[in-house]
């Protein structure tokens, strides 16, 4: 199933991952700084998930994200000067500061919201991929959802109706080892999350969520799978989250010094990096270049939501109904 | 032109001339087919009361059953009204809502405000509410005042065949996420109901009878019971307006308000739980709003503030009903400052 | 692990699996008469499993029940006359008639309730199960399910809940064919119901539940690892149900002929009957003397339920709470 | 001895001295430990905001971390309470109701009602709620009208650290299912809590402060907004006396009463939203049972109808506050029939 990546696809992959690990790099700066409100929760560490699985999607595909939606929504397409800008709640952001970090939503980029329920997305994307599958245009949807949300019943019953009703979906679980501060090997009551698969009449799979390439092409399956009429696919990806939970977690449940050991050790962006310069004939400066790009990209995005003004009083009452 | 159907008759119709119109329009429940799987009659029931029988037939794949998973197929209504169909969506019992309510409450409700005025969620969830089966304590609730106190949500209570088709098919073609709650004794009910199709706006009360002395606002079932407390009372002298406000929310208070400005008399008559209900809802309106007119203390009838029972001697007791309603008329009617 | 049945057992089994049948033949008979309100669903052709799985409970085990529960009520050891009288409406009944035939409950015998909500009660067994554990007298709590509610989250949650906190808990999935007029081939997603207890880390296995001995064999297995402190198990008991969803059901998503088919070829009292007089020395006389204890009980059953008072008037508002 | 301590202290402080009183008291929820299974600190959270950090040092295994699985677990707290346990059972925000409501509302809140009286389910929910956190809309919300609406709940809204403890051990002692909201902005709020134990009982409201003029009735973190306008009213010479029901569930009808009935008019301030809400919900009562006594509208200060927004300026408009609460006493004071 390994489709032919170009030079240009890896360019744009190696772009994405930089786009999202350093648009949260600097809002973990700015957050502490006092700048951002909230409760946010950061996707670094987390890239190539999000990243080799949105290189499948289409514009008409639709991704249901969780409350770490940051990566997806970037991998989506959406425009990060309106993210930026809703996590710091001002009017040109994405939903005109109406929605904050954890809903971010840009359907028109098919990213139908990160969400502040645990659980929340899987349902909905059902619903996305019904329409896809009535428009007959091989469109899919696909849910991302941690290895806390996998114990949550409404993903049980996502995953059934998935099947029951044929639909084009893929369950992508981001295994970073814990919920909040629980551990998975607590929660998750079978050894691998891929194994609930089989409950729920579809295939499932482990992939090293480190590794671009794996998750380019497992999920290159499963899209194939769903666009061709074949049903839902389950994948767990395994990975690690470099932030605490939330902005301001101290992150006791980890033992000392395992989040400097693992950015140096499964830091998916300089696997990345050094596989594509060592096989794909990329030059280093290439990827500098790029690294300029979006350094650039993201200084523009904060000075952007820093002088954007305030919603005015008045939107607290619209959009409540299409008529209020 | 008119002709008399039932209410569930009138429902059917609703569904089937707006699928026929519009094929966006999906329509999704545990046996709403009714059979799906089975070696026997795949459309058997169409429905648990057979309300749905029939579209199948016509519509094909467009009417789905659903495995017994709430969350999951509401959320797949809400995300796919979130993805360009228009999806009808069945939840059997308003009951059940409690396996399923964040779909619709923080979901559903919550996507236009929470997107900044991007999404548009054009699903309507309908659901069977109310006592009077021997359903017992968690199949004869009427809970719509959930629905109505979450903002986001426009919640339906149609009391007639007539009414019940016209705000069915403004539900349809609203593009918020509607709760359209239909009372399970009312499907037998009949009416005449014209065979074209119609809709009757959300937020516009029907004036149900005119009366100058009492005002009685009532939802639902309790409309014709209070139609049948205002027929005795007239005996008695005392004018009753009643006033049906078909939407909870949106709510006509206008409707509400003027009649009492006549009348200056009010009795609410529902049939959900006391505490935070309709009753409360209406009675706080019109000690706002309507304060100068009041002659006399709102009156409500509800039940009382317990689970609803099984017996069919405790139920009967449980529900409002025209002797009470009455009661609270003349009282309120015989108040003098 | 299977245990010697004494003769007395195996004639237990037999009065307790009679005493469902025939109570259940006799509502259908009143109900259609008119003496029976509401929604009533009965048990008969399943009365194996409930036999098999009951005689194996203590009296402080604690079971939780659906809305097709009377054959589990009995099984638990609830007296059938304040049953039949809850059934009818009436102040005698097991719950004094404000629960009729979807909520009889009696916590004195551990029946922890039917349920008018699928998927209600796993939950409620993981609780009860927490209780006998921290108890540490060996108590266990089963939840009966249909093969519609394998696919509530609700149940989904309870069993991964179960593993995670290690409780003495049994799941048994009463797979009759059908959840309501749908197909079970329909609902479920996997194959059989046991195959989703590998995601839920826990054994499951599948028992024809037409089989008294194998129900109870399977369920000696689940009870001594549970009671032993080994954690929970799944069964999935295969059989079939001899009336519709609930009286009133025309059945029509059934085949012609299926039910009398099923009643000839499936019925696990003729087979039980078979299998004890053939082997173990127990003679059709015994056998027709329980029958005809068991008519007298139902009987006498039906004529107190007719006989009973209806509740008071002030019925109506006691038992909301404590003090009220 | 009273010393000051916080109101998240003082929850803790109810809990630890519980759970060292009762052995059958256990605690559960996410991360109410915080840290299970984890190779770092076990407990290394105590609660998402810390709340019960400490505990499980001295109750071990009696504390226990969930899985995020809330019908689960919190109908396992409801199937403990009706087999002897008595569970603590924390919903880590209100807003999660929605994946578990069917267990508190149709379960614990029903079993002794459907069971003929013979069930008791001492379950205490606790769970945290309101705004000012710009957590958005599906992080902010109130909530507590819901379960206020359902027969066989009682619900606890305490609005000091003084308050919390007693309600608190007060709901643990209770046999019926308590649903107990704090606010999240008041867990940082210091005040006089004594260190022995004490009970404040259900249905008893509080005068938090007396006056003639105008009542008002403030729930949870409102009551303090309610204070800081009654004091400064009393420069105006507008003399309030604000009443703290501390449970919505069962309600001290009569405090309400006879405050109104001495004042003649009254305000009610709620942060929860206002259809079939506290605010409307009160106003009802009095509209009804105190309508004799009133010389005014009754005036309600809630949040529009709409969801919390997540921009702080917008958040900030959406709650009461005492500028409002002080503009409707005002109006009423100064209206005249
Ligand atoms: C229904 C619900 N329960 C609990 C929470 C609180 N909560 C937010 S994120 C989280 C942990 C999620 O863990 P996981 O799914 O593994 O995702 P991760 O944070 O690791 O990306 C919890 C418990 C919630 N938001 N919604
Ligand atoms: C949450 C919920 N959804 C739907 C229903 C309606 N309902 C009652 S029984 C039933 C079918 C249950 O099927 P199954 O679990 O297979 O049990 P069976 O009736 O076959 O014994 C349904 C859909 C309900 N009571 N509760
Ligand atoms: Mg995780
Ligand atoms: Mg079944």
């Amino acid at each position: 199933m390994a489709q032919a990546l170009s030079v240009e696809d890896l360019l744009d992959a190696y772009r994405t991952m930089k786009t999202i690990r350093e648009f949260e790099d600097r809002v973990h700066v700015e957050f502490a700084k006092g700048g951002i409100p909230g409760f946010v929760h950061l996707y670094a560490g987390e890239e190539a998930s999000a990243t080799g699985v949105g290189m499948h999607l289409r514009d008409d595909d639709r991704l249901a994200s969780n409350h770490r939606g940051h990566g997806h929504c970037i991998a989506k397409g959406v425009e990060v000067k309106g993210m930026m800008a809703e996590i710091y709640g001002k009017r040109t952001g994405t939903c005109r500061g109406k929605g904050g970090s954890m809903h971010i939503a840009d359907l028109d980029t098919g990213m139908m919201g990160a969400n502040g329920i645990v659980g929340g997305g899987p349902p909905l994307v059902c619903g996305a991929a019904l329409a896809a599958k009535r428009k007959g245009k091989g469109g899919l949807a696909v849910a991302f959802c941690g290895d806390g949300a996998s114990n949550q019943g409404t993903v049980f019953e996502a995953m059934n109706l998935a099947t029951v009703w044929k639909l084009p979906v893929v369950f992508v679980f981001e295994n970073n080892g814990y919920a909040e501060a629980t551990d998975s090997r607590f929660s998750v009551s079978c050894k691998d999350i891929a194994q609930r698969a089989i409950g729920f009449g579809m295939p499932g799979r482990i992939v090293d969520g480190h590794d671009f390439f794996a998750v380019h092409e497992a999920f290159a399956e499963a899209a194939e799978r769903a666009r061709s009429g074949g049903g839902p696919s389950l994948i767990e990806h395994k990975l690690d989250r470099f932030f605490g939970h939330f902005e301001g977690d101290n992150q006791k449940y980890r033992p000392a010094g395992e989040v400097a050991r693992l950015r140096e050790e499964t830091c998916c962006i300089k696997r990345f990096a050094k596989k594509v310069t060592g096989e794909h004939g990329i030059t280093a400066q290439q990827l500098a270049a790029i690294d300029d790009e979006v350094a650039k990209l993201i200084d523009e995005a904060v000075a952007f939501a820093e002088t954007s003004p305030e919603p005015e009083a008045s939107d607290l009452l619209t959009d409540v109904y299409i008529k209020y | 032109m008119a002709r008399k159907i039932t209410y569930q008759q009138a429902i059917n119709e609703a569904i089937d001339q707006e699928m026929a119109r519009d094929e966006n329009i999906v329509l999704m429940g545990e046996d709403v087919v009714g059979g799906s799987g089975s070696d026997g009659e795949m459309d058997a029931w169409g429905g648990v009361l057979g309300v749905t029988k029939g579209l199948y037939g016509k519509y094909g794949d467009r009417i789905m059953d659903t495995p017994i998973s709430e969350s999951g197929f509401v959320g797949a209504a809400v995300g796919a009204a979130a993805s360009g169909l228009r999806p009808i969506c069945e939840l059997m019992f308003i009951d059940f809502m409690g396996v399923c309510f964040d779909q619709i409450f923080n979901q559903a409700a919550k996507f236009r405000y929470m997107f900044g005025g991007k999404a548009e969620t054009p699903v309507v969830i309908r659901t069977m509410y109310g006592a009077g089966f021997r359903a017992a304590a968690q199949h004869s609730q009427c809970l719509y005042p959930l629905f109505t106190h979450i903002p986001g949500l426009k919640v339906v209570l149609p009391s007639s065949p007539y009414d019940v088709k016209g705000l069915l098919i403004q539900a349809i073609r609203d593009n918020d996420p509607v709760i359209f709650c239909e009372h399970k004794v009312l499907y037998t009910m009949e009416g005449d109901v014209p065979e074209e199709s119609y809709t009757i706006p959300f937020g516009e009360a029907n004036i149900v009878r005119e009366g100058d002395d009492v005002t009685i606002v009532a939802f639902g079932r309790m409309v014709q019971q209070a139609l049948k407390a205002a027929t005795a009372l007239a005996k008695e002298g005392i004018s009753c307006e009643v006033i049906d406000p078909r939407t909870t929310s949106p709510l006509d208070e206008d409707s509400i308000l003027e009649s009492v400005e006549n009348t200056g008399r009010l009795v609410v008559v529902d049939e959900a739980s006391p505490r935070c209900g309709m009753a409360a809802d209406i009675s706080a309106l019109v000690a706002r709003k309507g304060f100068s007119s009041l002659k006399a203390p709102i009156e409500v009838v509800t039940p009382p503030h317990t689970p609803v029972p099984f017996a069919g001697k405790l139920e009967d007791l449980y529900v409002p009903n025209p002797d009470k309603i009455a009661a609270a008329v003349r009282a309120t009617a015989g108040y003098n400052a």
